[in-house]
């Protein structure tokens, strides 16, 4: 399936664009499957990807929760409000 | 910062402030802490900050935290005020206002809200490097200005 | 304290507050704290708070401490205004506000001001009663009302 | 030789007074004689002159430091300013 992830701030500069569309194999990938097809669909993005949290439909998740193909993704890394 | 600070101190005769009637009886203490953006950045000269956030999450996470923080601290009242978009240095892109009865919980509400922001909430800052200033490779090379982003 | 507190969080477009000329360059936290005047001193009900300076012994100590402080804490700036004289509950009667680069300083100094200033500097207050409440055998039996001493 | 100790906040409204009179014997008393010599001139103010400093001339002194009789004596207790 294709899932599209929303990219913020400096990650969003790091990669060049504010979505990332990412193809992952199987019903219900986690956001831990997410982050590892990231740093290779994104390279100049895996640096950060390890403290970076996933939120789904606007909320924080796990790194087990299952995805869906029509999920709001957004990747919520390199934060620094204030 | 080996420059001599501005000091000022003053006695003065009768309130510093003058009570409000609009304020939470019972308050023995306000706390407000401004964020405020300073000139540089990894060291290099910035004419801004461009704050992102991610609505509504964003401030559907900053009330929560404030509800915690305020529960937590048994604070009176507490105000929150965060900028989006393009903020100049010398600006302030963060106000917080604490009200409580004793000045310990204000200023621990304070200390803990400000390291849960920066750990929890999805807010963002990008440097608007400063003219002239060309952007560092590490930084922002071969990416479009964040102006491409708007 | 179990009334809710009074919370509000906003996010607002570009700057919370506009930078300022006369602010010293550099500055990134700026921590303003006011010390206002309870309605309650021990359990009873209050109109005010009276202090007394004794001048200048007060105003050099606070500006050695001030001094004291924003050298170890390299703040950029620091304002302290004290009351003297009658102060009603809910106004303040005390402010301080430093500014420095980060905020870990700037709460640091601040706290470590108030702890000082409670601790060494000649600086009194005393209750004015709250009309109906006799002064307790405790407090001020047999002694002239405050406003005797003016 | 008579000694003029001002009072302040507290400590003058239990005194009853802003200044109170105290008598010492020799040529240099102490701090710490003229702080026994006043809890028994002013009964009120024994439990807290322990915790109670004075100022010779608006400084600091210690307990040891000799007082005339032309100085300006504070005594500098139960202070609470903020």
């Amino acid at each position: 399936m294709t899932l599209r992830v929303k990219l913020f701030g400096p990650q969003a500069r790091l990669a060049g664009r504010r979505e990332i569309a990412v193809e992952l194999p199987g019903p219900a990938p986690t956001c831990a499957e997410l982050r590892d097809a990231l740093a290779r669909a994104a390279e100049r993005l895996a640096p950060s990807l390890a403290a970076s949290r996933f939120a789904v439909n606007q909320h924080y998740v796990r790194d087990d929760h299952p995805l869906r193909e029509q999920d709001e993704i957004a990747l919520i890394g390199m934060i620094s409000g204030g | 910062m080996d420059k001599t600070p501005s000091i000022e101190v003053r006695l003065v005769s009768g309130p510093v402030r003058a009570a409000r009637g609009e304020d939470v009886p019972g308050v023995g203490a306000v706390v407000r802490f401004e964020g405020v953006v300073r000139p540089v950045e990894d060291g290099r000269p910035i004419e801004a900050l461009e704050y992102e956030a991610y609505e509504p999450m964003t401030g559907r996470e900053l009330t929560a935290l404030a509800h915690r923080i305020a529960d937590r601290h048994r604070l009176l009242a507490m105000r929150v005020v965060h900028s989006t978009g393009r903020v100049p240095a010398g600006a302030a892109s963060f106000l917080l206002v604490v009200a409580a009865e004793h000045r310990g919980p204000a200023i621990r509400a304070i200390e803990e809200f400000i390291d849960r922001l920066k750990r929890d909430i999805p807010l963002w800052k990008v440097p608007v490097w400063a003219e002239g200033e060309s952007p560092g490779a590490d930084h922002v090379a071969h990416q479009p200005d964040h102006a491409g982003f708007a």
